[in-house]
């Protein structure tokens, strides 16, 4: 199969959705620009127009309900956030409105709204530019919210979501736009709810999504050198969770660490670690051992923006711990600067 | 009928639809939803709602029931709503502040300024779609100070957009008036003109004006020359939420004000006889009153007689199976 | 000592704050109305005046900021938000500038905002105005968030507020206003981060916030007619979150439920369960049990609305299960409808 | 000196360390933080600035260089912040769009808007304290759509607050220009008129026009009949973020209009040689440039021979402890 980056895979989605379908649109600030929000809605411009792929003023909460509004009334919006944290001014709109419609007022139409959130990385991007949004938005019953983690997913995802006839949030890392990975031609959508098994592996499980999916699997290369078997699951989605792939994994293996960039309390870790605890606990040889980001915002100078991001050996180091193994001769891996090197 | 006449028929009808409401819903205790009657606010729903088309699409607020009358949504399943029934409108879920009829376009949201962005969004389609159908939305002053307002606003006036904003303005926000809430001298019409959105403030007890000027503004926003704020002064007759008299009103002694500008009793001054045939104002206006309440007992017999949504169902519908 | 309302002891508290501190003030919508935010805030309103207890307009996000605002220049506002459901307008203003200024501007002054937020209950509340955001606030560092159960509690943790200087959100769930209870004459603060032991109890462990603790106690009482002796944790508030006390109480119990209203995924019962599994895993003699609401937006319908919301007959059985107890002669309490009734 | 000729001198040592800041930004890629120049602005920000007295309050949004210098915000810790040392206003933490100088009243912060409200909020303090500072807050043309500005004029304006708005219209948020976002024809000086609010619209690259309405508004606002509105339109002459020329420009083919706007360009012809005692303006303008060339040197020397923070620190400062 022919490889495309995650930014392609994106565009490429956007492009056939659109295609498919005249009531998909693209809106969002900058999206008709040549930059194209890192290249995924450059192409939609070129082929459709600006018509169908809209710049729009900085005003995120009405957008969000302009947006829900040409839903309501049989258009598809495909709405892009340049950094996911511009959707705290959206939540009215999102949460109050768009995540109930179709519950609250018995609308079997329901009202498929669909928001891109990048979630920025590296060189400084600080408190307010790099929050991992999926433990807030997955809180809400009625939305669907996504982390692909490949090209792959990050293509079907979207197709679902363009296809489906709910709310979505998709998160995107802004690591992994470059990344790249095979990709079907085809307009396949990847269902929500429905885990991926990056890894297979049978000492311990590493529960990660989005860019964690990666450093857990880099952890696990550092574990196989020292002779250690992980496993890596990598949700896709965090609404709906795909519990089931989680247990069965745990019940195998016995041994359970969950990395993410969102915080742990009261976020994907903690709810990964209850799922087990309710229903396979019994399962669990060591306590589970969350990564996650320190309980303090994102700082901008660089190595405490380093120390503040969880990355593969901290993974590693989790799991070694989890299996009650010696760290000290562990080889430490050269750094990832993920994706991005400025200046901006 | 002369247009007056069949508006201050439908006046007629909300009035006696939300009267018997109100009673019903402080004696009987059987409607457990807050809710926001528009009592003596009816002029402009229906003044706003005559001037517009079946496919017209209409949004409001917490108060709701009078433009989703107006629009010509379903009684029954209004009724059988605010009692939380299965065959309430939204399935006896949404209760009195989230009233749906897809079949008029009329839709209602609980958090104040949200359908002004939702109205805005359905116009853009409209566009998009190369229909020529308006939206009108309708919002109180309060909701006028939420930054949605101006938000939605620009994005009109930038894209040209058929939507006809209503500015309910009863001088409240529950007991906060206006002058708590809004600087002296200014006026939500003449705010709009910042945005080059065309504006005019007209009486709102006054059906006719309100008529008018709704025509005139749906004209203008079918013609892709939206979109178009109104701005209705009236008066709640009934306090924020809930069936009790409005207690700031007798307290400021403004009842009298409110009494002598209650849209219906002024659509039925303006009545002539020559309108009618031989039959007095009076005696017409009571005739719609007798049938509106027969409408309203037996909506409410109905609601009563339903059966609530089973808790097997719990769970449905959150998401597309 | 003598006994106040829930509304009492925070409105005692109000105005013992603001006769101590000239720079506390209240502001909200109608907080200066006859009714004065449930009786919370017209006891200082007749105290102070309109010049300290102010009513503002509808502008949630910017009122937040402007709060700030005065907490940044000196002030400390108390602001109040009839339903908390009306803060997700201001998750801006409060999750990206005041959970991180301390930290981000390397501000050692901080900004003492205080926040409430009332938790609609009952009376066909409906999906957007009985939402508890504890889970939501709780996730993101920099901020405390307090759920008081007891009117003692309720006035200690707003004193804690208004002599701290950490932005605070405190949720108050309308059912308890009319609760009575001891409450201190002094202003005595109540620490953040220290839970309570409502119920003293061997055999299982249920934590339970807010009114849930109520509800928790309650089935306490259930549970003790059936021979089962049940221990009640009121964490009080959920960030900081007392870990040591429930991990202690597990420790003891070897069983734990969960009951909370706000929902299961990524929530408040995630949190403890995690906490339970990455620390004293091996404590747990039986699956962890979550008692939420179901996983949808909450209906307004009567029945519907009674099925919602969890109640001490669902967190007794879900004790009874966790012990593997036969529940099947189980009494079913009388319904208590909480606080509130009609017409509005 | 003159007044023109200190806002000159000012606008050189801006113009200046920005210049010097953006080529190491390039080059060195030492300062790993976005960052938004404000290189040919810098008469919005040195024209207002000079209109307040020190302990007067200044918020900006992510473009916070300019703001932060003209107010006074001490150099190295700005430079020091950009690099992330410890040593910087923020310890390192912050970065480029959270710069503060609480001993000059200065703060900035990222998200469009957040600061209109903070700082209608310091000005609604002052009021509280008895206080007669005064606050202003600089924003962009982007800024002003969101609704947080709505709902904070509305505010100001409600409370007579002392809080001077500068609205600097660069024409561009981000790529996208203005008449992608607003509605043809209106302005955002105007829009204020809306709320009651006082406003001009004023050539922003005119230090002495900008610094003469400032004044004229500041002394408005300190005497209680704020708040003010000042829209000043000016150009950028470096891409929105980074230190590149800005590409819309070059592509518009505006690059000769933004060139001779250019604000230190315009006051140095405005001044006299007269006002220089015997040296002539070039001169004074280059020891000008020399001087803050020496300082930003020595400033960049000492940010980058300052320490990190130590990681052991990563957690400290969330919660007064
Ligand atoms: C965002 C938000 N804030 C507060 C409320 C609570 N609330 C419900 S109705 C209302 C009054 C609104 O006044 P107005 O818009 O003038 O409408 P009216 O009730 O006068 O018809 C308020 C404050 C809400 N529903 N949503
Ligand atoms: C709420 C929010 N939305 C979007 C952004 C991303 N953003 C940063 S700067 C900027 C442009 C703002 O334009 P303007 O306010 O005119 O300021 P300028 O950059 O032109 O000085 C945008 C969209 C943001 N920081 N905050
Ligand atoms: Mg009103
Ligand atoms: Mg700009």
């Amino acid at each position: 199969m022919r490889e495309l980056t995650y930014a392609q895979a994106i565009s490429e989605a956007t492009v056939q959705c659109m295609a498919a379908d005249p009531s998909v649109f693209v809106a969002g600030q900058n999206v008709d620009d040549e930059k194209g929000t890192h290249g995924t809605t450059r192409e939609a411009f070129e082929a459709f127009g600006p018509s169908r792929v809209i710049d729009v003023p900085n005003a995120e909460n009405a957008f969000a309900g302009i947006a829900l509004g040409t839903a309501a009334a049989g258009m598809r919006p495909l709405v892009v956030h340049t950094r996911a944290d511009f959707m705290l001014l959206a939540m009215d709109s999102v949460i109050n409105l768009a995540s109930k419609w179709r519950y609250v007022y018995g609308d079997p139409a329901g009202v498929p709204l669909v928001m891109r959130g990048v979630v920025g990385r590296g060189w400084g991007q600080g408190a307010t530019h790099s929050q991992s949004l999926q433990s807030v938005f997955g809180h809400f019953p009625g939305l669907r919210v996504a982390t692909p983690a490949t090209p792959a997913d990050a293509k079907g995802l979207i197709i679902s979501a363009l296809q489906g006839r709910d709310p979505v949030v998709l998160l995107e890392n802004r690591g992994l736009y470059s990344l790249k990975g095979e990709v079907p031609e085809e307009a396949v959508p990847v269902p929500f709810g429905r885990g991926r098994v990056a890894r297979r592996g049978d000492d311990v499980t590493i529960v990660a999504a989005s860019l964690m999916a990666h450093e857990a699997e880099r952890a696990a290369d550092l574990l196989a050198d020292v002779g250690v078997s992980a496993e890596v699951l990598d949700p896709r989605s965090v609404r709906p969770l795909d519990g089931g792939l989680i247990m069965s994994s745990v019940a195998r293996t016995g041994h359970l660490v969950v990395a993410d960039t969102s915080w742990a309390p009261f976020g994907f870790s903690a709810e990964v670690a209850a799922i087990v605890a309710e229903n396979v606990p019994g399962a669990l040889r060591s306590p589970v051992v969350r990564v996650t980001p320190p309980d303090c915002p994102a700082p901008v100078s660089f190595p405490l923006e380093e120390a503040f991001h969880p990355d593969a050996e901290r993974i590693a180091r989790a799991c070694l711990t989890a299996l009650r193994l010696d760290a000290s001769e562990f080889r430490t891996p050269r750094p990832i600067t993920a994706g991005f090197s400025g200046p901006f | 009928m002369t247009p007056l006449m069949r508006m201050l028929r439908e006046m007629v009808r909300i009035r006696t639809v939300e009267t018997a409401l109100a009673e019903l819903y402080r004696d009987k205790q059987e409607m457990r939803t807050p809710t926001h009657f528009s009592v003596g606010q009816e002029a402009t729903a229906v003044g706003v709602c005559s001037a517009l088309r079946p496919d017209d699409r209409v949004y409001s607020g917490h108060r709701s029931h009078a433009p989703y009358l107006a629009k010509g949504g379903d009684l029954h399943a209004m009724v059988a709503e605010l009692h939380g029934k299965r065959t309430g409108c939204a399935g006896g879920r949404g209760g009195s502040m989230h009233l749906i009829d897809p079949k008029v376009g009329f839709m209602a949201a609980s958090i104040l300024g949200e359908t002004i962005a939702v109205g805005t969004g359905t116009a853009w389609a409209s566009v998009m779609r190369g229909s020529d159908e308006v939206t009108a939305v309708f919002f109180g002053d309060g909701a006028a100070e939420e930054g949605v307002f101006h938000e939605s606003l620009n994005f009109a006036a930038l894209h040209n957009l058929p939507v006809l904003l209503v500015c309910e303005n009863n001088g409240y926000s529950i007991t906060s008036p206006l002058t708590a809430r809004q600087p002296r001298g200014t006026t939500v019409w003449e705010r709009a003109r910042g945005y080059g959105v065309s504006s005019a403030l007209v009486d709102g007890n006054d059906v006719e004006a309100v008529h008018d000027a709704a025509v005139e503004a749906v004209r203008l926003c079918r013609r892709g020359r939206g979109p178009y704020l109104l701005e209705l002064t009236t008066r709640r007759l009934l306090e924020h939420v809930g069936p009790h008299p409005d207690r700031d009103a007798e307290h400021g002694a403004e009842t009298d004000v409110r009494t002598r500008s209650c849209p219906v009793v002024r659509a039925s001054n303006a009545l002539r006889s020559a309108d009618l045939g031989c039959e007095s104002p009076d005696r017409v206006v009571d005739r719609w009153r007798q049938e509106a309440e027969q409408e309203v007992r037996l909506a409410v017999e109905a609601a009563r007689a339903a059966p609530f949504p089973s808790t097997s169902t719990l769970l449905d519908g959150v998401h597309h199976s």
